[in-house]
């Protein structure tokens, strides 16, 4: 089940010093009537506090924060129960029907209700992909009594609770109906919810520092806790979110003990980290994140899918694991499109790189050296490092590269644009996920066929990629939805959909006065306990 | 652009720029001490600048993402940076962009700046409005201005050179103004109007030496400025495209790895310290040895 | 004869390398006794100022004395320390100086800064005493209701007012010896009358010694008990005043004081009928401030309805005290202002009101000359560029135009080689002939002289005033000729016209007016004219 | 007096109608849309067009220019289209760290500069007058980030005396709110220090040279009097005018200073503001600075009463 991960390093240097800031730092945390607090910086400020409207990983953290889902999914990647006492599929499974558990409310003191349930999943259920895809299959979805609720397909789908209990990027969060009946782009009016932290909306303040504190009245399962499932005990009176921008500085402040926890510090300062005494290095996210190279289908010359294999060809995962790591500890290279050490990890049709044959393929392709447009984050540390990366490797099989620096809001603007490169379009861009988002090929956007209507950024299109990824979707059987998955990887990688920079695990580092931080896919604070 | 909220460069706010006492053809700035050290540290960075391929340096923008964040050592004279570039070469050939914007922005400033100036200073009527705009450009915090600029329309050598240039041409057309206004009563001015020298020729010729003087010296503080401002702009991320090398960029890249790998900063850092150094230095010399007031003169009565 | 106050033993005081002479003073020797006024006189250059300096001990750094002794009451300054010179400067010796606008801090209230002389120097004196005494003080030098003038800061005092200030403040701790560093230059004819007579009682009342210095023969004449003659820092010629000035020995002496313009009118040029005026004006108004956005108060008054009328080859004289108006209406008749109200006609037309454009046909006719030379030649230009640049905005050639510089130079009686220097080569007295040849390159119907001698020396302002004469015989010129000093008017100008507050108060042939002066103003104006007594020595060149 | 107040106050009109033109022009001519940035990452097109409807993106630019004039006449400076929170409350939340920060840094930057300058000034030429002017430069040119990690590194890691970031108010307690302040006011006021020391010098050299002092000398007071009663007077002005330079740029927020001490202040708010393309928060935060500025300003010209008994308004 789940374990308590975490090395405490007490050696290196200044040992002597670093224990005595930690015992001198803040007022130890156990003198009566101080509420006990968590202060966390997380990898940025929260502003959008909507975890549907948006797939930004801090808006899905702030969710986990205070709302409940209906089934989460655990270590073993099995879907368990959360907020539901029982379900039961029909015979001819097309019926689902959920009983909720006993006693539980909203913060603002309301019982959850089937109907608050309901509407959450249908909101959900416009925005989220594999939402959209349930959705498509559901013939109804009818209330029973207060507690117990039904769906109803269309016809057999097999990703029914894989959906309702997916990890990340629009998890189907339960909100009361009158927030979830809020249109689907626009920001839920109150932050209202059934999770184990309410929202303090006073304290809030956009992009510097949000709180949460412990909901008294929310009852834990009592399974132990494992990933997301199992109980959610709180074991803190607060929680803060402090966005400090200069991760140089944050360090220093974990150092000198003014903070608790720092969720992604960049890779550098690792060594720092693993040197000063009272902090430890947490793993909590083992399955790690994935760099991404997205190609765009529309404009020349990724129009051709000869010079899109040949980039496939031309770029290897060391240099931009070097590049974006650099430290071996935490690279993890592996061409799996749906994440090595998960069921459907395989490296069927990953390519090797073959800088003649990209030459030669270029050519083929009708290359006619226009240059290349590749879109940089400058102020994303994280994905800042893989534009270069790709510009030399296209250099050296003679490609012409205009590599283009800004801000992520400018490129989260421009990557939408259908455009060709002269009126403001782009040819390649990167970016990272939490792995738990690629797991299968469903779930994975990156090999989203449905190109101009409906594909994700790049809109790649084809037909047979679309019927595999309903195939999985309505395969029952694991072994078979194993195959299906192979062959989609394979499609994939003919087509040149995008390329995998290669994995790696991002550790947060926590105060030696933290315990109990569990691994999962996302950043929770239940379960923590602060000495 | 002066780096205001971070960097603002002096402002001689006082000064009005015409020496009080005339009669006097400009002195061999050259005998000034400090300018001389100024002008010699400037011309290293020049000359270091432009025969950067000569100095045992490789290609700036070579990743080698291997040999990454290595300390100076005999194959990387500076160390690497977090690409596994050459800090050394990067630095060299840094000096060629930040060099040339912090000129580049102090041409433009002044060039743009006289011209609304004189024409502030000479037509009456256009004063008031031109002022009130200039108020304006001013009254925007310039570094909000340039980020704004660069962020808006992509960034890239002209763009960073205009959005810095922008915010400092009131401060020239201001200084332009003050000179024109109290040059235009001289008596050879009015001389050469009853002399029936028309305006455009009158201003060429009688108006626009006198603001020679100031301007170098306020140029010289407009290009020390701008270098710094560049290195915060990239230091925001809104600065120069990242593959090009300039002080401000690696500083920028080299932020992160300030406690493990400092060098990455500390050298285009000192290199940025230096040229401002010097060409602030060489605006103070100017200054003093262009206005008679603080010159020694004797004067015998 | 008591001890002298002041004794100057063969002072030397060498100028730094690179100077145009090596010594500012050389081996210079006089005394002041108690109760007498010592006039050093001198033209610019000639170490006067640096002497008053040495004495104060206010000499800049790089002037340093190098020989001889400055004896105060007996004690040798020049071995005294910073702190025992400190004690003796406003205490036994003080000093007034020549700008009264500039030597009082504009920031502090009259009253107080008399009161620092005392604080500096009577310390025990208790704050009441101290208001009395400085109460006292302003009233012994005439000021009016010394209560209230107290209270008031510099700039709302008259130049004539603030120079009283300073003399008070130079009395109040009774020193033995007073340096006046030419007080009265830059006062008007009126107020410099006022100040030298108030110097001359206080001095009887007080034993201090004054030790005056000034460029004006006109004002030795007037107060002088002995006099001192220095020139390019050597003492030429020395002894009491009747003596130096009736029967000068040294020729240096005889030409200074024959430089200086009698105030007797000149024999009466033959004079053409009247003709045709080539410039009049009728009814010239202007005023200033008023209504602006911000500009408060009512409107100042310069002009009020000027009429007057100049012949062909004639010279005009406009006489007048500063604040008078007669800088404004010169600028309004050659535009370089916009008159309110009035006509100005030249050769016929009316250019009062025409705007900027249609002027330039106009501008050519119209030449000026001004008052600062320093200030009047753009120093970045050629001499032969700032003439030549007139002519060829109507259409001269650049050859032709040259040429014309180059008799034009001739004339002034400079050496072609100028053409091709700047201005900072040259004199004073030099600038402003070229500046006489700028204006004639134009051939103007009208030249005027705005105060054009007034910063000469007394030697050069001769040369100009006798250029200008050569001038408007050979050309023909007519001439308005604006000065505040009466002398270089009646050698000059044929009619003389005398303005007060922006009106005329009289007017007439300038002979006519010195022998019997009808306005009462005009009447003040020529007693206070500081006028040679002794006879009119020859000069000798 | 009063008159020339509300003249200044009027005149304030024109500058801020042309800071709003500017601003406005400025965001709506460039690309980056904030209706894409809020739509977030796996939206459609027609949810983004959608978006901009219910922002008014897509009504003609005039008319939102229009919109925005009449909320803001009417006091309202509209809400942020990424949080949807007031714009006015953003900046209120923000105002006092950066106050707090601009008065420190200015007044330490003066009780330093100016005896600095006076010395400088004083002891024109000789080696103090190099040593101070040197110093002040050499300050003025490094990097402010460079200089902030190093006192970071120096005082709060090794030393451990002072708190590495953040911000507490006043009102929890004045030691934990000055410790956090001392490290940012000494990383930033060494540039004003450069500003201040060397306008004094200049303007103390200028008044030194007044016939005013020479007459002080010949009354034979005591240098230090004459300096102090007589030059420092008349050389405020110039200096005054530096100062309210630099009041008006602290206000505008010092954003390296800001991120590396982890203030919240009103420099990153726009900057983020920026970055996000938050158009009512980036105009509401501008305006805010041009007004400031002015009134900074027109306080300036009117302290000039105090100095100088010549200028009447």
């Amino acid at each position: 089940m789940g374990k308590v991960v975490g090395k405490s390093v007490g050696s290196g240097w200044p040992a002597t010093l670093g224990l005595l800031a930690a015992l001198a730092g803040t007022a130890p945390a156990l003198a009566q009537g101080k509420p006990v607090t968590i202060r966390a910086v997380m990898h940025s400020g929260l502003r959008i506090t909507d975890p549907i409207i948006t797939t930004a990983y801090i808006a899905r953290n702030h969710g986990y924060m205070i709302y409940d889902t209906l089934f989460a999914t655990d270590a073993a990647f099995k879907v368990q129960p959360q907020m539901v006492q029982d379900y039961s599929v029909s015979d001819d499974t097309l019926t689902y029907s959920f009983t909720l558990r006993e006693g539980l409310k909203f913060h603002d003191g309301a019982p959850v209700k089937s109907e608050d349930c309901i509407a959450s999943i249908q909101r959900w259920g416009k925005r989220d992909g594999m939402g959209q895809k349930l959705m498509e299959y559901t013939a109804s979805l009818d209330v029973v009594d207060d507690r117990t609720f039904k769906l109803v397909l269309k016809r057999p789908y097999g990703l029914v609770l894989a959906s309702l209990g997916k990890p990340s990027a629009n998890v189907p969060f339960i909100m009361p109906k009158r927030i979830a009946e809020t249109p689907a782009d626009r920001n839920v009016p109150e932050e209202i919810g059934s999770g184990p932290f309410k929202f303090v909306k006073g304290e809030f303040q956009p992009g510097l520092k949000v709180v949460y504190e412990k909901n008294a009245d929310y009852v834990p399962r009592k399974e132990a806790p494992s990933w997301l499932a199992g109980a959610k005990t709180v074991k803190v009176d607060r929680v803060e979110w402090i966005n400090i921008t200069d991760y140089q500085t944050a360090v220093n402040a974990l150092i000198n003990g003014e903070i608790d926890y720092v969720e992604q510090p960049p890779h550098d300062f690792l060594p720092i980290l693993k040197g000063a005494s009272g902090i430890n290095l947490v793993n909590f996210n083992t399955l790690g994140m994935s760099g991404m190279l997205r190609m765009n289908w529309l404009n020349p010359p990724f129009d051709n899918a000869k010079v899109r294999q040949a980039v496939l060809l031309a770029v290897n995962q060391q240099d931009y694991l070097d590049a974006q790591i650099g430290d071996p500890d935490y690279m993890v290279p592996c061409l799996a499109l749906f994440i090595c050490k998960t069921p459907n990890a395989t490296e069927a049709g990953a390519p090797k790189p073959d800088l003649a044959k990209a030459k030669q393929l270029l050519k083929e392709g009708g290359y006619d050296g226009k240059p290349v447009v590749i879109m940089q984050p400058t102020d994303l540390a994280i994905s800042a490092s893989l534009g270069p990366v790709t510009a030399q490797a296209l250099r050296k099989i003679g490609m012409t590269v205009d590599l283009q620096a800004m801000d992520w809001q400018t490129l989260v603007g421009r990557r939408a644009k259908q455009d060709p490169v002269s009126q403001g379009g782009w040819n390649i861009f990167h970016t990272f996920w939490v792995n738990a988002d690629l797991l299968n090929p469903v779930n994975n956007v990156g090999v989203n066929g449905r190109g101009k209507a409906g594909g994700w950024f790049g809109w790649a299109e084809d037909a047979e990629i679309e019927a595999l990824r309903n195939a999985y979707a309505l395969e029952t059987d694991p072994a078979k939805q194993v195959d299906i998955a192979r062959q989609t990887q394979e499609r994939a990688y003919t087509i040149g959909m995008y390329f995998p920079t290669g994995q790696f695990t991002q550790p947060a580092a926590a105060s030696a006065k933290l315990s109990g931080i569990l691994e999962a896919p996302a950043p929770v604070f239940w379960n923590v306990e602060k000495k | 652009m002066s780096a205001l909220d971070e960097t603002a460069r002096p402002l001689p706010a006082n000064d009005p720029g015409v020496p009080r006492k005339r009669g006097r053809a400009l002195p061999p700035m050259l005998r000034h001490p400090a300018v001389l050290a100024g002008l010699a540290v400037l011309l290293l960075v020049g000359l270091a600048a432009l025969a950067a391929p000569w100095l045992w340096t490789g290609d700036p923008i070579l990743l080698r993402p291997r040999l990454r964040l290595r300390p100076p050592s005999e194959a990387a004279w500076l160390g690497t940076d977090a690409f596994g570039r050459d800090v050394w070469s990067r630095v060299v050939y840094g000096a060629r962009v930040s060099l040339a914007i912090g000129f580049a922005v102090s041409a433009v400033s002044v060039l743009v700046g006289l011209t609304i100036g004189l024409v502030a200073g000479y037509v009456r009527w256009l004063d008031a409005v031109v002022m009130r705009i200039m108020d304006g450009v001013m009254a925007i915090p310039s570094i909000l201005l340039a980020i704004a600029m660069v962020t808006l329309s992509g960034a890239g050598i002209g763009t960073v050179i205009v959005a810095i240039a922008i915010p400092e041409v009131p401060r020239v057309a201001r200084l332009v103004r003050g000179v024109v206004l109290s040059v235009r009563t001289e008596p050879y001015v009015e001389a050469a109007i009853g002399a029936g020298t028309r305006l455009p020729k009158l201003l060429v010729r009688h108006v626009l030496p006198n603001t020679i003087a100031p301007l170098i010296v306020q140029g010289t503080y407009v290009a020390a400025s701008a270098i710094l401002t560049e290195a915060i702009l990239s230091f925001l991320g809104a600065g120069i495209p990242t593959e090009v090398p300039s002080w401000g960029n690696i500083m920028a890249e080299g932020r992160q790895a300030f406690q493990i790998a400092p060098w990455v900063i500390l050298f285009p850092g000192l290199c940025v310290a230096a040229t401002v150094l010097a060409v602030n230095v060489i605006g103070d010399g100017l200054r003093d040895a262009l206005d008679p007031r603080t010159a020694r003169g004797v004067g015998v009565r | 004869m008591s001890r002298p106050v002041l004794e100057i033993r063969n002072l030397s005081v060498p100028l730094p390398r690179g100077a145009d002479r090596g010594y500012a003073i050389e081996d210079l020797s006089l005394t002041v006794a108690p109760g007498e006024i010592v006039c050093v006189v001198g033209e610019s250059g000639s170490g006067k100022s640096v002497t008053a300096g040495a004495v104060m001990g206010l000499l800049p750094p790089v002037l340093k004395p190098s020989a001889g002794q400055i004896l105060l009451e007996g004690e040798d300054l020049l071995k005294a320390g910073p702190a025992r010179m400190r004690r003796l400067r406003g205490g036994r010796m003080a000093m007034v100086f020549q700008e009264p606008m500039t030597a009082l801090n504009p920031a502090l209230r009259v009253g107080d800064q008399v009161a620092e002389m005392l604080e500096a120097h009577a310390g025990r004196l208790g704050r009441g005493a101290r208001r009395d005494k400085v109460r006292q003080l302003l009233a012994d030098v005439h000021l009016p209701n010394p209560e209230s003038l107290a209270r008031a800061y510099p700039h709302q005092l008259s130049g004539g007012q603030r120079q009283r200030v300073m003399i008070a403040m130079a009395l109040a701790n009774d020193p033995a010896l007073i340096i006046a560093d030419e007080p009265t230059t830059a006062l008007d004819v009126t107020t410099q009358a006022q100040i030298l007579k108030l110097m001359r009682e206080l001095q009887a009342r007080r034993e201090a010694g004054i030790l005056f210095i000034t460029h004006d023969f006109g004002v030795v004449s007037e107060i002088a008990d002995r006099v001192v003659v220095m020139r390019t820092g050597r003492l030429v010629e020395e002894g009491p005043a009747e003596s130096v000035l009736c029967r000068p020995q040294d020729p240096y002496t005889r030409m200074l004081i024959a430089a200086v313009p009698r105030a007797e009118p000149p024999p009466p040029r033959a004079r053409p009928s009247l003709v045709s005026p080539v410039l009049a004006t009728r009814d010239l108004t202007k005023n200033y401030g008023g209504r602006g956005l911000f500009g408060g108060g009512r409107p100042v008054q310069a002009l009020d309805g000027i009429s007057i009328a100049l012949q062909p080859g004639e010279t005009l004289g406009i006489v007048g005290e500063s604040g008078s108006g007669k800088s404004t209406l010169a600028r309004c008749i050659a535009r370089f202002v916009d008159p309110t109200a009035g006509h100005v006609r030249i050769g016929g037309d009316d250019i009062a009101l025409l705007p900027a454009r249609a002027l330039h046909p106009y501008r050519r006719r119209i030449q000026v000359i001004f008052q600062d030379p320093y200030r009047s030649l753009n120093p970045r230009r050629t001499v032969g560029q700032s003439i030549v640049e007139g002519p060829m905005n109507y259409g001269l050639s650049r050859e032709a135009a040259t040429a014309r510089a180059k008799n034009l130079i001739a004339l002034v009686g400079l050496d072609a080689g100028a053409l091709a220097r700047y201005p900072h080569a040259f004199s004073g007295g030099q600038r402003q002939r070229i500046a006489i040849a700028r204006a004639l390159a134009m051939e103007p119907d009208v030249l005027i002289a705005d105060e054009a001698v007034s910063a000469l020396d007394v030697s050069v302002q001769r040369q100009v005033l006798e250029l200008l004469e050569a001038i408007r015989e050979r050309l023909n010129l007519a001439i308005l000729f604006i000065t505040h000093d009466l002398r270089v008017a009646a050698r000059l100008c044929d009619r003389l016209i005398v303005m007060l507050d922006g009106r005329i108060v009289e007017e007439g042939a300038t002979a006519a007016l010195f022998a019997d002066p009808k306005h009462a103003y005009t009447r003040a104006l020529f007693a206070a004219a500081p006028v040679m007594k002794a006879p009119p020595v020859e000069a000798v060149p | 007096m009063g008159r020339f107040i509300l003249g200044r106050l009027a005149a304030t009109l024109p500058v801020m109608g042309v800071v709003a033109v500017i601003v406005f022009l400025l965001l709506r001519l460039a690309p980056g849309d904030p209706a894409a940035i809020l739509a977030g990452d796996a939206a459609t097109p027609e949810q983004i067009a959608a978006i901009r409807a219910r922002l008014g993106l897509d009504q003609p630019m005039l008319e939102q220019f229009a919109t925005w004039i009449w909320r803001l006449v009417h006091g309202d400076l509209g809400t942020s289209i990424i949080s949807n929170q007031p714009v006015g409350r953003l900046i209120l939340d923000r105002i006092e760290p950066t106050l707090a920060l601009a008065t420190s840094t200015i007044l330490f930057a003066v009780l330093v500069a100016v005896p600095l300058g006076v010395l400088a000034a004083w002891r024109h030429g000789t080696w103090v007058d190099r040593a101070v002017m040197g110093l002040s430069v050499a300050g003025f040119s490094v990097p402010v980030f460079v200089l902030g990690y190093l006192l970071i590194f120096g005082f709060s890691m090794q030393l451990r005396w002072l708190p590495v970031q953040g911000y507490v108010s006043i009102a929890d307690g004045l030691w934990p709110f000055l410790s956090r302040l001392i490290l940012p006011t000494l990383t930033l006021s060494v540039i004003y220090i450069a500003l201040i020391a060397r306008t004094t010098r200049s303007s103390v050299l200028e008044v030194l040279g007044e016939d005013y002092i020479r007459t002080a000398r010949a009354k034979g007071v005591t240098e230090a009097r004459v300096l102090r009663r007589h030059a420092l007077r008349n050389a405020a002005i110039p200096v005054i005018s530096v100062i309210g330079l630099g009041i008006a740029l602290l206000i505008s927020g010092v954003v390296v200073t800001e991120s590396v001490f982890n203030l919240p202040g009103l420099g990153r708010l726009t900057v983020d503001a920026v970055l996000a393309r938050d158009y009512p928060v980036i105009q509401g935060v501008i305006l805010l600075f041009s007004a400031l500025y002015v009134l900074v300003n027109l306080s300036i010209d009117l302290s000039y009463l105090l100095f100088d008994p010549r200028i009447r308004y």
